[in-house]
């Protein structure tokens, strides 16, 4: 029997993999990639929940998270291009000036 | 049991060699109505009239020399061919080849899988043939292969948002997301959707060339300008899985053109009485007919046309089409609330 | 590439749309070329230095080698200047033969281009169409001479044989097929709107910067040049017919695509005249058996299907072989228009210039 | 049963490819275990009844934003790699460590925190017509959320337009 438990440590552990991610990795790119895995962390949540309550609001959040992360992707990887563009790197402990 | 497991498993079978004989024998087809439309002969040596020529060509492609660059780097090398013909292979699932068919006593549905949201897993299977492209040209390790990459996924995903969009007119049109309930729809009306969304129909068989990267928009494999496109350093069979892919590719735009907008597997007029002896020929049947008249359209445009350059294609994707495709659903949304239906 | 480095793509020499062994460096930033380096000489047999060491009846020979494309064009271009080196007279017959095969081979050399061409802008129809009309005038100059590329059909003096029986019937209905499929060109190409968007202001040139560089032929009169050495300073026997020579006026692509299509049809026109108006008499002028010009120096040039194609040749009227032996190749001269044509377009657009300008390697290399 | 099978194997897949997400030494394998990793997702929704968000989850993420990823790794073809520092280990062993705590203090609501009440052990029954009860939602109630969604990509649109121009 699988219950909302195992979907809720599921969707822990991944966040955790992703947070690991983010603390340990040192290319921007990589880095960008956890938080996706930490968002799509989120979304199992939000899916399961909507999925024990016998509601769909769960799956309308998911889509909204989903456009954030859309949202975040073109961003960060714009910040990225332009960074590399000056620098040629990157690596995010490069990343220390605030303008150039 | 047999209803789970096997009857199912019996239909992926078939279809999948179905599919994978009706590719080789395209490829045929296509070289065929090349030389008649260039006055020539075409394959005649294998076979009478090179009917064998297929089975020719992928024995040479099995025993021709696998070759990986030593600079490609291996893995991704390796996968890129299989992730270009997966996706391609597996949108099969939902498409509906026939109404049903009796065998030994038992109905069988000619579609594998009758699912909810079929047409949107057709669009997401097929924004995954994608990465194939960009990742087979990214781990030859070589300049020009790069390039088309970059065109090929650029275009793919520029065309992929046009298609999308004239889908969205057809299942306004439709009310269903399914692929049966289309065909079922289409019943209903009485017309095939062509008539009721012929703009649509127009960007989805323009958007379906350019993602099947056919001639017009043939650029990602333009030999005259990057020697092969993003396949330049494939040999042996991994060429001959994207060249299948492709095909393959060709293939699942014209039956789902067919599903969409030519009434699947129903007979011209379906409504109409005094024609109902169309009947008598399987819904198969049609549905191969009308399959293979796009797939012609297909092979006459590009033995007539030249090909665009990557600027005007792009061009034609988001100032032309994609502006057309919205204007198309506003047209239908606000038809669908004035008719009331 | 995305970055401000420029990216470095070597185009050739083994490459499916240069023509030949043309090797074209281009510095790209993105999809467009910033500059473009070409790199020729790897079809080189040094036929110039080559020639200095033959008989001047040999070197006709040679001259087929130049542009494989349109041997009789250079054999007529080599015969006339040693011709003039001797004041040899060259029967009139032989001069309206000559003018005939000159026009033909205009007209594959033509067909060579307009399939290669379309082709390289991916409409393979039109290259297979214009091959199988190729084909005919092939057979024509079989029948006259024996050979279908390296022709060698010409000699100093005039034409080696006179033209085979029924052989002038021949070549008039190749004149009315070829107009008539010259309409299947057009509709698959003229008006078509890829066609006019791969072509129309691509490689644009004017007129003066044409001359300046060099240009000659149909990419020079498509900028509105009018020069063709048929009118200009005629040889054979165009003094005596009636032709038109086609002007570009914006000096692109699509001009030169246009002056070329007409030009097949002047070609046809010519022909028609000349074969019609083929006058009685023998074909070989009186020339000597071992021929020694004197000492002097000349230069003469006509109107390859390329563009002009010139010989310098010195004889020091002592030996039996040229004493030194120049070829102004149209291919050549027109080839350095490439970097300039192309800078600031495309890179598919570089195989829709180098088609244009219509270069054979074995004529640039030599 | 099948339904527990499915999600165990499921997990396990989401759960491994993560890992290899982080650890990959390459940036391009990390984002293709980031695209399986995401269809294994995919398959969780669809197991969750979900199946419009399992299909958006594929046509979205892994055809659409994931593509961008790769395509930024390809344009940015790295001269040294990002990774080479003089001390390796020094972040990676302080970032385990910040990660545990987030990990605790995960631990720490689940413990301590308050449970609801009204979660069923017993899930499903959801709509079959799941498309239409989503879009429905959409654009009834969450209407404004969804209209502000819309607005939210135009901006990121234009940023990274603007972000990625060569010359501002």
């Amino acid at each position: 029997m699988i219950t909302q438990t195992h979907y809720l440590v599921l969707s822990t552990a991944l966040f955790f993999i992703g947070v690991v991610g983010v603390m340990t990795r040192r290319n921007v790119i990589v880095i960008l990639l956890s938080i996706e895995l930490m968002l799509n962390a989120v979304n199992i949540n939000l899916i399961a929940f909507s999925y024990y309550l016998k509601s769909e609001i769960g799956q309308v959040f998911a889509i909204f998270v989903i456009c954030v992360a859309a949202a975040e992707a073109a961003v960060g990887l714009g910040i990225i291009l332009a960074f590399y563009r000056n620098k040629e790197t990157v690596n995010i402990d490069e990343m220390n000036l605030m303008r150039w | 049991m047999i209803d789970l497991i096997v009857i199912p498993l019996l239909q992926i079978v078939f279809v999948l060699t179905g599919v994978l004989i009706a590719v080789m024998y395209l490829v045929l087809l296509e070289r065929k109505i090349q030389a008649w439309v260039q006055v020539r002969l075409g394959p005649m040596r294998v076979g009478p009239h090179g009917i064998l020529q297929p089975i020719a060509d992928v024995l040479k492609l099995f025993i021709k020399e696998d070759i990986t660059p030593v600079k490609a780097d291996r893995w991704v090398f390796t996968a890129a061919p299989i992730v270009v013909l997966v996706p391609a292979l597996i949108a099969f699932a939902v498409i509906p080849f026939g109404s049903s068919v009796s065998l030994f006593g038992k109905k069988i549905s000619l579609a594998i899988a009758d699912i909810n949201v079929g047409l949107l897993y057709i669009v997401a299977v097929a924004s995954l043939g994608v990465y194939g492209i960009i990742l087979g040209g990214w781990s030859s390790n070589s300049k020009y292969p790069l390039l088309a990459s970059l065109r090929a996924s650029a275009q793919l995903v520029s065309y992929e948002v046009a298609v999308t969009l004239t889908f969205v007119s057809v299942i306004l049109t439709a009310g269903t997301l399914s692929m049966v309930g289309i065909v079922n729809a289409q019943f209903n009306n009485g017309v095939w959707f062509l008539f009721v969304q012929p703009l649509a129909f127009a960007i989805y068989f323009i958007g379906g060339l350019a993602e099947t990267n056919r001639a017009p928009f043939d650029l990602p494999e333009a030999e005259q300008e990057l020697v092969g496109g993003f396949h330049t350093e494939y040999s042996g069979m991994r060429f001959a899985l994207f060249f299948l892919a492709e095909y393959t590719n060709m293939i699942i735009v014209s039956s789902v053109a067919t599903t969409l907008f030519l009434g699947g597997w129903l007979p011209p007029f379906p409504n109409v009485r005094a024609l109902a002896f169309l009947y008598y020929v399987p819904s198969w049947m049609w549905f191969t007919l009308k399959t293979l008249l796009l797939l012609y359209l297909f092979l006459w445009i590009r033995a007539t046309l030249p090909r665009y350059r990557y600027d005007q294609l792009m061009r034609i994707g988001w100032k032309v089409l994609i502006p057309l495709a919205i204007a198309n659903i506003v047209v239908t949304g606000a038809g669908k609330v004035l008719l009331g239906s | 590439m995305f970055n401000t480095d420029e990216l470095v793509i070597n185009m050739g020499p083994q490459h499916p749309a240069t023509h030949g062994v043309l090797r074209v460096v281009l510095k790209l930033d993105g999809e467009k070329v910033v500059d473009a380096d070409v790199v020729i000489g790897y079809l080189h047999r040094g036929i110039e230095k080559l020639s200095e060491h033959r008989d001047w009846t040999q070197i006709v020979m040679l001259t087929d080698r130049m542009d494989y494309c349109a041997s009789a064009a250079a054999n007529l271009g080599y015969c006339e200047t040693v011709e003039k080196l001797l004041s040899l007279e060259v029967p009139r017959r032989a001069r309206y033969i000559r003018t005939v095969l000159a026009e033909l081979q205009r007209i594959a050399s033509h067909l060579v281009w307009v399939g290669s061409h379309a082709m390289d802008i991916g409409a393979v129809t039109v290259f297979l169409f214009a091959l199988r009309e190729r084909e005919l005038v092939l057979d024509l100059f079989e029948e006259f001479c024996g050979a279908r590329l390296t022709y060698n059909s010409m000699r100093i003096g005039g034409v080696p044989q006179d033209i085979p029986p029924g052989w002038d019937k021949r070549v008039l209905k190749f004149c009315d097929i070829m107009d008539e499929k010259l309409a299947e060109y057009e509709t698959l190409l003229t008006r078509n709107r890829i066609w006019l968007g791969r072509t129309r202001g691509i490689g644009v040139i004017s007129g003066p910067e044409a001359v300046a560089i060099g240009l000659s032929g149909p990419p020079l009169r498509a900028s509105g040049v009018r020069r063709d050495v048929r009118k200009d300073e005629p040889y054979a026997a165009y003094d005596e017919f009636e032709f038109d020579i086609p002007l570009g006026s914006r000096g692109d692509t699509y001009d030169r695509y246009l002056v070329r299509l007409e030009e097949f049809r002047q070609s046809t026109r010519i022909i028609r005249q000349a074969i019609e108006g083929l006058p009685a008499g023998p074909v070989l002028g009186k020339a000597p058996r071992l021929i020694r010009p004197p000492a002097g120096e000349t230069y003469h040039a006509n109107e390859s299907p390329k563009g002009e194609i010139g010989f310098f040749i010195v004889s020091d009227g002592k030996s039996t072989s040229p004493y030194r032996f120049r070829v102004r190749p149209p291919s050549f001269c027109n080839l350095q228009a490439l970097p300039r044509l192309i800078r600031g377009h495309l890179v598919a657009d570089v195989i829709a210039v180098i088609g244009t300008i219509d270069i054979v390697l074995g004529e640039v290399d030599r | 049963m099948e339904g527990q099978l499915a999600f165990y194997v499921l997990s396990a897949c989401i759960l491994g490819f993560a890992v290899l997400v982080i650890t990959a030494r390459s940036t391009v394998h990390g984002i293709l275990f980031l695209v399986l990793d995401f269809l294994f997702v995919a398959g969780l929704y669809v197991l969750l009844q979900a199946q419009f968000v399992a299909v958006i989850q594929v046509l979205v993420y892994a055809g659409g934003i994931v593509i961008l990823y790769l395509f930024v790794v390809m344009l940015v073809n790295l001269k040294r790699p990002p990774e080479a520092h003089k001390d390796r280990h020094r972040r990676g062993r302080l970032g385990v460590a910040l990660s545990l705590v987030v990990l605790a203090e995960f631990v720490m609501i689940a413990l301590f925190g308050y449970v609801g009440p009204g979660v069923g052990a017993e899930g499903g029954g959801l709509s079959v017509r799941n498309v239409e009860r989503v879009g429905w939602m959409l654009y009834t109630d969450y209407l404004v959320p969804f209209e502000l969604a819309s607005v939210l990509l135009l901006v990121a649109m234009i940023g990274a337009i603007v972000l990625a121009r060569r010359e501002l």
